[in-house]
């Protein structure tokens, strides 16, 4: 074990997929000057200049040409520099890499890692912060995956380089210099398997991303409470273990899903909803959703970190969903 | 490729296979065999084959709305693209596809693609990957003249000039888009001028005359083979039936279409340039005919004597299910 | 009152609207021709010619112009021929149209409405049969209009006209021939108003779209069970009448929450996790979700018929609610 | 519009406040005053002011992710413009923008974007509603050579060719993109190539002369007045800052920007330009520079002593709540 951030553990995770398989190169806006806005691609180039792309500024472009590549046996890892740029390529995503296998009945493979750091980062803006992470999970064909951990970070992004399949990789921006223990071995984390971060007997939280770390935390502040939380980190959104988190609802009879994205129509939606009828006999309060308003997010790093949730909007909804 | 009288007969082939292959689909849309959009490409025979008679096996195509021609010259199968249409289980695609999404990828076929310009960048990838694994394939985009209007187009061929993929862009330009003539709705005439802002050759040729197709497609695929470089080119033509059912044809009259079908018909075109040469007989012709003729009705029983699909296949194929890695 | 078919209603609303405001007018690719796919726009050419924009196939261009003559006062009526187009302008839609009013701290007003002709029609697969209103509802700033009756089309139609800010208005392809009783007069149906579309005591359907006329034909058939249901169509979904669902839900204590897109992080998470958290002690049975298994549409017609919902799912549901 | 003394001078300070007030904002980076991302325009000037100096005050822009120049050119007051990247609920947006989304709808400064080629579609849009409206209302879409590569720039520009809306297109180019320098990502040295693609006139010109750019622009901006469409108009220019803060600015030597400093300042060449033609004494020119840097000091005391805005705003201004229609 190392401690390494959650940068080093992705930025670990590329080196070490590039060396084990020739068909992995890297594509996107700025990832060889300075290695990408996070540094994640740093030193590719130097040790593999050809397979290494620094492109225009065009993302519907980007994403096609990695949906091409991937058709033909590559598996590229596209950046995208923010996640909100996501949005200039939606047709590529859903249409193209989503759907390839599907609609050629079984033909296709599309093993494309689209990478996106999101979230809020620097103060900067609307259209600079954004998550979406339940816009891909409605879209059929695509893994959606949340590293909340550096270890989760690695493991996660090793085992969607190698998988056949689309993946929307989530990078929340502002956990890229959280640290935590990192195998030192090779290792892979399976999709679809939840990790229960803590266990506890009180109540459920389901934590989504940096909201990982915002329960935990809560939970040991909740310890005063004489609460006992339990926090499931779901690692993967699609596919979504529901299983683990079911267990865990049953043994609790509580349940609060947090997200750091707005709630309306959001992932904590989904989860909620699953929950509410799968576990329905034994809860013994209504799900709770924590997230932020359905505003877009403020410049003012004032109203940024007022709409955000926070360590105490946990505390809170436990709280009541305890209460 | 040089066009020798084989390469030229294989050709001739092949535009009567386009060309009856869709007579009959249109006519199974009639008979209610063919749902949904069906996009016929008659009267463009010559582009697909003057394209694909330059490919080998292993380049890749990428293809339109518009693509059982592209399909049919790259050498898929009638019987597994009619069932496709059919929405058989013996379709090349299961059913699930259609006419829209017909696709054979053991022949680097990637397919009919329903969103106008969607296969632009998906083709500029595949010739990326190429030059990563240092092969000398090739990639052909397909696209129509609407086609390039969209964003797409523009940013693909920029970054398929900045890496000098081993691309030909091949725009079939058949003066209409939809429901809409080209000269309403576009601003410049040729789609080859807007090479330009690639830096990269633009041509245009008739788009009836499969040679003059052949022939720029042959110095464009041999540029590209060589790591020189992506081209555009640009082939006028026409398509003889609607855009798809449902079209009205409000925007031409019959007497257009029956002068482009009487006087630019691509196959009767290159009938006259095969008889000159003495390389193409009235009985060959008529062999030729009658075998195609023969293949489409033994495709139309295979797409009829197809099951259709059960309906798990409906829930199958979204992600590779099988596939696991261990913690 | 007229009977009249689902296109007709809109038709009149593009007329009348056209008439009232010379700053509404008409952009979509094919909108002269045939007027337009649906012949929704059809006549517009004769009347306004001055007021009507046939397009290049450019869906970012076109949204993206709508944008700036809304920011500009005008009122455009968008026309994007099959919804799954809109992929093309996520960054017109989400960046600018939603945010701009916010961005701006209130300066700006974007009165766009971009109509969405969706879901299955005539078999055209995967890229030509999408829904996705969840993702419009995720995105503040939008709101998202659903009529599933001739006279909603009409009175919500006039009413996104006039709205200030943009407006997604789904067209499910299949209901444009649907007859219904428009009235006479002129009329407006206000946002975030749900309807109460067949009163009943056992079990309150919540039907999108299309599910309105299945759940009340399934209402019709599951009198035979002696079951008396009641079916709210939201209408909006953004502004969503939580009110008058819930307010349903607690009288019937048994909700069925219906769709035709997939369920998995669809409309119907939202709507099943609000009332979940909302009527929780009401609730006597888990809220049931109804719609498309999560897969892209498949092309075979036997397929296709096989995944969008149907009455007989309803009436399944809601017997599975009430057991 | 003319070049006369009076306007020279307007645009001679125009281009000190905006050297001045992107100095000052960089200074209040370092403080911590202003966060975010900060995009500076300083070296840039002549192209915002060579611009806007032929705009009337109903003229639309729409700028870039670097636009504090263009909303100052175009007008904007310094104090709210300050106040806005401070965040503060006297900025221009009520600190909801921030200095990416910098916007003054009330002289149709349509802001600020933090979408590469966001505006062009938007700022297109803008000249749509003129020629509706039949009013003579001129629009200018400002855009980076980075911007040129994406697929909105295309789709916005072949509409506003199309209809031959009143718009000019004024690309930036700095040479940069991001840390990036140009040749490496872009197949086409200049930008005004492009004008090709859509059949309307490209000039490239010098970009730290203003006067030539006020040219450039004013033939561009007459032709759109009188309704014959628009142009592009590539302005060759370079930023003396770091993209944004975190720019390690790799990509170029320290003499690199000296030179354009010492050689080509757009405002010490306006200003020999002015002193040759004795419309500038050294009294004049100082009584400018210092009734701008009062200007600026002014503007941060505005914006220092102007509230936080209350976290309340923030669940403000999503749709227009007040807005209602009866049933
Ligand atoms: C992005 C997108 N917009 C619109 C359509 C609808 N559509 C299908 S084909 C077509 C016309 C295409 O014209 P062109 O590219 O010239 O090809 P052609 O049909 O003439 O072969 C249109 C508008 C689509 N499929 N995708
Ligand atoms: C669609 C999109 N992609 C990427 C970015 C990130 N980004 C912001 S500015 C910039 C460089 C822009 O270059 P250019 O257009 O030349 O403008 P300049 O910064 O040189 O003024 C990039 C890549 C963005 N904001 N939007
Ligand atoms: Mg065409
Ligand atoms: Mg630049």
């Amino acid at each position: 074990m190392s401690t390494i951030t959650f940068r080093d553990a992705l930025h670990s995770a590329i080196h070490e997929e590039m060396a084990r398989d020739d068909s992995v190169f890297v594509i996107g806006e700025d990832v060889i000057a300075q290695g990408g806005p996070y540094t994640v691609t740093e030193g590719v180039v130097d040790k593999y200049p050809d397979r290494i792309f620094q492109t225009p500024i065009a993302e519907a472009g980007i994403v096609g040409l990695g949906v091409g590549a991937a058709l033909a046996g590559m598996r590229p890892v596209v950046e995208i520099m923010y996640l909100d740029f996501i949005t200039c390529a939606m047709d590529e995503v859903v249409n193209q890499a989503a759907k390839m296998r599907y609609m050629t009945g079984g033909q296709a493979s599309v093993p494309i890692v689209i990478r996106l750091p999101c979230g809020l980062g620097r103060y900067v803006a609307a259209q600079h912060s954004q998550i979406m992470e339940s816009w891909f999970m409605h879209v059929p064909g695509l893994q959606v995956v949340v590293p909340s951990t550096p270890k989760d970070a690695k493991g996660l992004l090793k085992t969607a380089v190698r998988s056949p399949d689309p993946v929307m990789f989530m990078e929340y921006k502002r956990i890229y210099t959280s640290e935590g223990e990192v195998p030192d071995e090779e290792f892979l984390i399976p999709f679809g398997e939840a990790e229960v971060k803590r266990e506890g007997e009180d109540a459920t939280v389901i934590g989504i991303g940096p909201m990982v770390g915002k329960s935990l935390e809560a939970g040991v502040l909740l310890e005063d409470d004489g609460f006992d939380i339990e926090v499931v980190d779901p690692r993967t959104l699609s596919p979504l273990d529901t299983d683990t988190i079911c267990e865990s609802v049953r043994k609790t009879g509580r349940a609060v899903v947090c997200e750091e994205d707005s709630s309306f129509a959001g992932t904590g939606a989904e989860i909620a909803a699953m929950i509410a009828e799968s576990c329905f006999k034994d809860l013994q309060a209504p799900v709770i959703r924590v997230g932020m308003p359905h505003v877009p997010m403020p410049f003012a790093p004032s109203l940024a970190d007022s709409v955000v949730p926070r360590v105490d909007d946990v505390v809170d909804a436990v709280r009541r969903v305890i209460a | 490729m040089a066009l020798t009288e084989e390469l030229a007969k294989k050709m001739y082939t092949d535009m009567w296979r386009i060309r009856m292959f869709e007579e009959e689909a249109n006519r199974q849309l009639g008979l209610g065999n063919v749902v949904g959009a069906l996009h016929l490409y008659c009267g463009e025979e010559a582009v697909a084959v003057g394209v694909c008679s330059n490919l080998r096996d292993d380049d890749y195509i990428v293809g339109t709305h518009r693509s059982h021609g592209h399909c049919l010259a790259k050498g898929a199968d009638m019987e597994h693209t009619m069932a496709e249409l059919f929405g058989k289980a013996d379709g090349t695609c299961s059913g699930k596809g259609g006419s829209m999404h017909v696709a054979d990828l053991s022949l680097n076929i990637l397919g009919a693609n329903g969103i106008v310009a969607g296969g632009l960048g998906p083709g500029t990838g595949t010739a990326l990957a190429s030059k990563i694994r240092k092969s000398d394939q090739v990639s052909v985009c397909f696209f129509g003249d609407g086609a390039a209007a969209r964003g797409t187009f523009h940013e693909a061929i920029t970054m398929g000039a900045l890496w000098n993929l081993p691309v030909v862009y091949v725009c079939e330009n058949n003066g209409f888009q939809q429901w809409v003539r080209r000269e309403t709705v576009a601003v410049v005439d040729s789609v080859a001028t807007m090479a330009g802002s690639y830096g990269i050759p633009g041509v245009s040729v008739d788009g009836q005359n499969v040679v003059e197709v052949h022939e720029a497609v042959s110095e464009a695929v041999d540029r590209a083979r060589r790591g020189e470089g992506p081209s555009l080119i640009e082939a006028r033509t026409y398509r003889y039936f609607g855009h798809s059912p449902g079209d009205l044809e409000e925007y031409r009259t019959r007497d257009e279409v029956e002068d482009w079908r009487t006087n630019r018909d691509p196959i009767n075109t290159f009938r006259a340039y095969m008889e000159e040469r003495q390389w193409l007989t009235e009985r060959e012709d008529e062999e030729i005919q009658e075998a195609t003729s023969a293949e489409v009705t033994k495709a139309v029983k295979f797409a009829e004597d197809s099951a259709v699909p059960g309906i798990e296949e409906a829930l199958t194929d979204v992600v590779d299910t099988a596939w696991r890695v261990e913690a």
